[in-house]
């Protein structure tokens, strides 16, 4: 396996409620991956990376950034912060500013970057996420979608090397999805970690390169999208199904319609090839 | 032509008494004070604004979470007064939510979120206006809340349950809102014979035809009181740690 | 949502700085309460309407319907000043006798209300220049520049923000209420009224929570610190607005 | 085509602030059927639906419920309210009551029917949603999928006649959609009309006997499923792309693997009997 990023050995957390929700989790996350992580409202996916950044300190166990170990002193903290972004689900908790302007400018301000540098990348990012042309819009006159790229260019503008999106593609229709699945490619270029939670099983099998799958505050299945979705168990235990391009392929395998020695299909196109 | 003097006079002011009065146009209007009483006001206010503020900025730099929950509040407040409730009389009017305020946040918090709400009508909703905002301030952000509180307090002490305390509360917080508008207008234009007549003409406009919707905003907060106290426990207990300052101080503990 | 949101972001004099058109209007009305003469206040609402129409373009029916919104409080507030007590008919012109004494409307008190009328309404345009020309944004940059505290301003910055996403919660929860008979008398009302602004104030609650940590996310410390665009001041909106105000006191 | 039971004609509606919502739009929902109804955010879906059951007034044009003209009078309105049932897609704005059983009671309790019809009436749409378990919960320890049965529950304990689902299962897992699906198919029984609105074209394609596509406040596509997504042309103005089995299926029919006689498949299983 290749570098790892992010680590998390023997995390637990509860909230002040007393719900469990992460219970003696361990994982490594591999640098410059395109990582998905499936599992349902409450399984603990956004507490989980709330603990790489340092929002939250896991209660036992250690969590550790590029092979070292947080130590929660202010110093690290920012730098834990700015390096690792998290885009959450619902983007009316995250913008706070009317001015979409403003609101990008958040982060880097809080960086301590000079002025001109920040102007720089806040016109690159929003670019970048095709949301320079509504910069003199209000916030709240966006569409979702567009509130939603407005959100992710906030946290792109903080440079961040691993960026966490929480359902970027929930509610948006599939061009919109495909848009925002692009634009993380181009963040994530073989060098960059990002790493989505989804529902939608075809596209994270299309787009991942690693797959994990929580459950509980655990995570109970982790590897490539090939591996993780044939392990019928595992998949049933979080309410998931197979990815329809995988099944059908397994099936044609199994027929003997199609050779297991070809590459494994991904998407339409691929499948439409072998058949 | 003397009778039809009198009837008309009469048909006017029967027409002014009864027509409905939302409560959006009570804010005394932007213009509508001379600049001696509209300054006299704003120095009025200021003090209770300078100590509200010191108070939130203490809270806020033990707890910087509690700027956006001030945030968020004057949010709600500011949707709270633009949304039309039912009154008992069939019409219907904006609720103040200076009650509901009081009782939340305390009184000194709730004078500088109705200062920053009362800026927010006046500008997107056109209710009240910048000269006037000294003497809206004073009679919706100060009296109002001071009045909640005290009412609340003592009503408490009276040994009143919690529901009839918190009616109370809200509607005599509404009244004396009023009241006190119409004492501002009283003094601003005393008339040819004097402050007193002036001030009983204009309570007859400004408060007593608020009576009804009071009560209906009383009724109001006791809904909303119950429903909080019953399911938001672990939130309004929350506003009680956060805020160790005169803020939510009242928030029962049940 | 709000009628002045719709305009105050596509008015043709949204780029103008911000701090022209906020002394503009300021002055303006300051001149209106000290002059305080009917004529003088005709000429300033004139003026204002004017500028509103023909040069910010904002729709003529937008601005004849703001200026209704303060009707209700003006058609109250000026008839009871209008209306005095007095012992003497002499200078009434309408009245009805009450006990030893008249009650209705004399020459000075009418002229008073007259006086006030106007006076205000000249202040509302002026206050309606400043709501439809310039963004809420662009209001608390101003008063940033006369050194407003940073919570008092931050505080306003959240406000604005949360007002569009709780206008639309509570539309929501009301229309799903509605849906399921929740307004049909007077009881059921009230109480659905009361449950929505309860569940309304759970929601801001969790917010606040959810906003602080995504905020944190992006090391947030004890300041909103966020800049601006560049506001650019320009020479001849400065000088029109001048020769306006100029042109007001000249008059008065 | 079978009895109409909803018709809207040539209807306009713009919100306050100016948004063109429905643009002289013209539908005829068939009674009994499965509708699905897609469209991307903001193409008026909702408002749509709104029009049905008397919460719009359509500023131009008319609604018609059984082949009557909607008068907009209050004993017409209530019949209105009570017969086409809206599930919002937020279940949080529409769940407000305290406790879950509160919470379904409260349109029975609004149209005054007797105690015991109530606790009847409320005990079974509870056990049909699955939800009677959770009776005496509070609705804030819900989890998303069990908030959407609760929403579901409280609009059918009304017995309307239609009922209207506003993205029913966004932001589930499959099986919890899946499930969902079938409390669907159960209520409607080819009698009651069940319409859907949904950005899933698989799930849609799978599901529904009539399809609608909305963009910009007009319906500009309607039909069987197996046409309206044969469209090329409008499923791309709406920002849609073809189903995967069905664009499978063709692809075979085109490469004369798979003969045009035979019912087109909808589901996995059926393309894999082809296969």
């Amino acid at each position: 396996m290749s570098e790892i990023i992010l680590e998390a050995r023997n995390i637990d957390f509860s909230y002040m409620d007393g719900t469990k929700a992460i219970n003696n989790l361990s994982i490594r996350i591999p640098k410059g991956k395109k990582v998905a992580v499936l599992g349902n409202n409450g399984a603990g996916k956004t507490t989980l990376f709330l603990h790489f950044n340092g929002v939250h300190r896991p209660q036992k166990g250690e969590i550790l950034y590029k092979g070292e170990l947080v130590n929660y002193k202010k110093n690290q903290l920012r730098e834990l912060r700015k390096n690792i972004g998290i885009v959450f689900q619902d983007p009316d908790n995250q913008l706070f500013s009317a001015s979409v302007y403003q609101d990008v400018s958040f982060g880097p301000n809080n960086l301590g970057w000079g002025e001109e540098k920040i102007r720089n990348k806040i016109e690159e990012v929003m670019k970048q996420t095709g949301t320079w042309e509504l910069r003199d819009k209000p916030t709240h006159a966006l569409s979702h979608g567009q509130k939603k790229r407005v959100a992710i260019a906030g946290v792109l503008a903080m440079e961040p090397e691993v960026i966490f999106l929480d359902e970027p593609t929930a509610g948006l229709d599939p061009m919109y999805s495909n848009n925002i699945m692009q634009l993380l490619d181009e963040f994530n270029q073989g060098e960059r970690t990002v790493i989505v939670s989804s529902h939608n099983i075809d596209e994270v099998y299309a787009w991942a390169d690693y797959v994990l799958i929580m459950h509980s505050g655990q995570i109970i299945s982790e590897g490539v999208p090939e591996d993780v979705f044939r392990n019928q168990e595992t998949i049933q235990k979080a309410n998931l199904i197979k990815p329809w391009v995988l099944e059908i392929y397994d099936y044609l395998v199994e027929k003997n319609r199609s050779g297991p020695g070809i590459v494994i299909p991904k998407t339409r196109e691929d499948i439409m090839k072998i058949l | 032509m003397y009778f039809k003097r009198i009837l008309l006079t009469f048909l006017i002011l029967m027409i002014i008494v009864v027509i409905p009065k939302p409560a959006s146009a009570m804010h005394i209007m932007e213009g509508f004070l001379p600049i001696k009483w509209a300054l006299f006001w704003t120095i009025t206010s200021l003090p209770f604004i300078i100590l509200g503020f010191f108070s939130i900025s203490k809270s806020i730099n033990k707890n910087p979470e509690l700027k956006l929950l001030l945030g968020v509040s004057g949010a709600f407040a500011f949707v709270l007064s633009a949304l039309k409730i039912p009154s008992v009389t069939g019409s219907s009017s904006h609720p103040t939510g200076i009650g509901l305020g009081a009782v939340l946040f305390g009184p000194l918090a709730m004078s500088v979120i109705g200062f920053i709400v009362l800026l927010f009508q006046a500008l997107l909703l056109a209710h009240g206006g910048l000269t006037t905002l000294g003497a809206n301030t004073f009679s919706m952000a100060v009296i109002g809340p001071f009045v909640a509180y005290g009412i609340y307090t003592l009503s408490k002490k009276i040994g009143f349950s919690q529901g009839i305390a918190i009616f109370l509360a809200a509607s005599l917080a509404n009244i004396m809102t009023y009241a006190t508008t119409s004492f501002q207008l009283a003094l601003a234009f005393p008339g040819s014979t004097g402050f007193l007549a002036s001030l009983g003409k204009f309570l007859g406009i400004f408060a007593l035809t608020q009576i009804p919707l009071a009560i209906s905003e009383g009724m109001l907060t006791v809904v909303i009181y119950n429903f909080l106290a019953q399911y938001s426990k672990s939130e309004l207990s929350q506003l009680n740690r956060k805020g160790d300052t005169p803020l939510s101080r009242n928030v029962p503990n049940e | 949502m709000f009628y002045v949101d719709q305009y105050v972001y596509t008015n043709q004099l949204r780029k103008i700085h911000p701090l022209e058109k906020f002394l503009f209007s300021i002055i303006t009305m300051i001149i209106g309460l000290v002059v305080n003469n009917p004529a003088i206040n005709v000429l300033i609402i004139v003026l204002m309407l004017g500028v509103l129409i023909f040069w910010a373009r904002i729709p003529v029916f937008v601005v004849f319907k703001m200026m209704m919104i303060p009707a209700g409080f003006l058609a109250l507030g000026v008839i009871t000043i209008a209306v005095n007590f007095t012992t003497d008919t002499n200078e009434m012109v309408l009245f009805i006798p009450i006990g030893g004494y008249y009650l209705g409307f004399t020459i000075q008190s009418m002229f008073l209300a007259l006086t006030t009328l106007l006076r205000s309404l000249s202040s509302v345009s002026c206050l309606f220049f400043l709501a439809l020309t310039t963004p809420m944004l662009d209001i608390i940059y101003v008063l940033q520049i006369f050194r407003t505290p940073a919570i008092i301003t931050e505080l306003m910055l959240l406000i604005y923000r949360f007002i569009f996403i709780f206008m639309e919660t509570a539309f929501n929860i009301y229309t799903a209420q509605s849906s399921r008979w929740g307004y049909s008398n007077f009881r059921g009302s009230i109480n659905s009224f009361g449950i929505l602004f309860a569940n309304l104030w759970g929601k801001s609650f969790i917010k606040s929570q959810e906003l602080f940590i995504s905020l944190l996310s992006r090391g947030y410390e004890k300041e909103l610190k966020v800049i601006n665009q560049n506001y650019y001041f320009s020479f001849g909106s400065f000088f029109i607005f001048v020769i306006i105000d100029i042109f007001i006191l000249i008059a008065a």
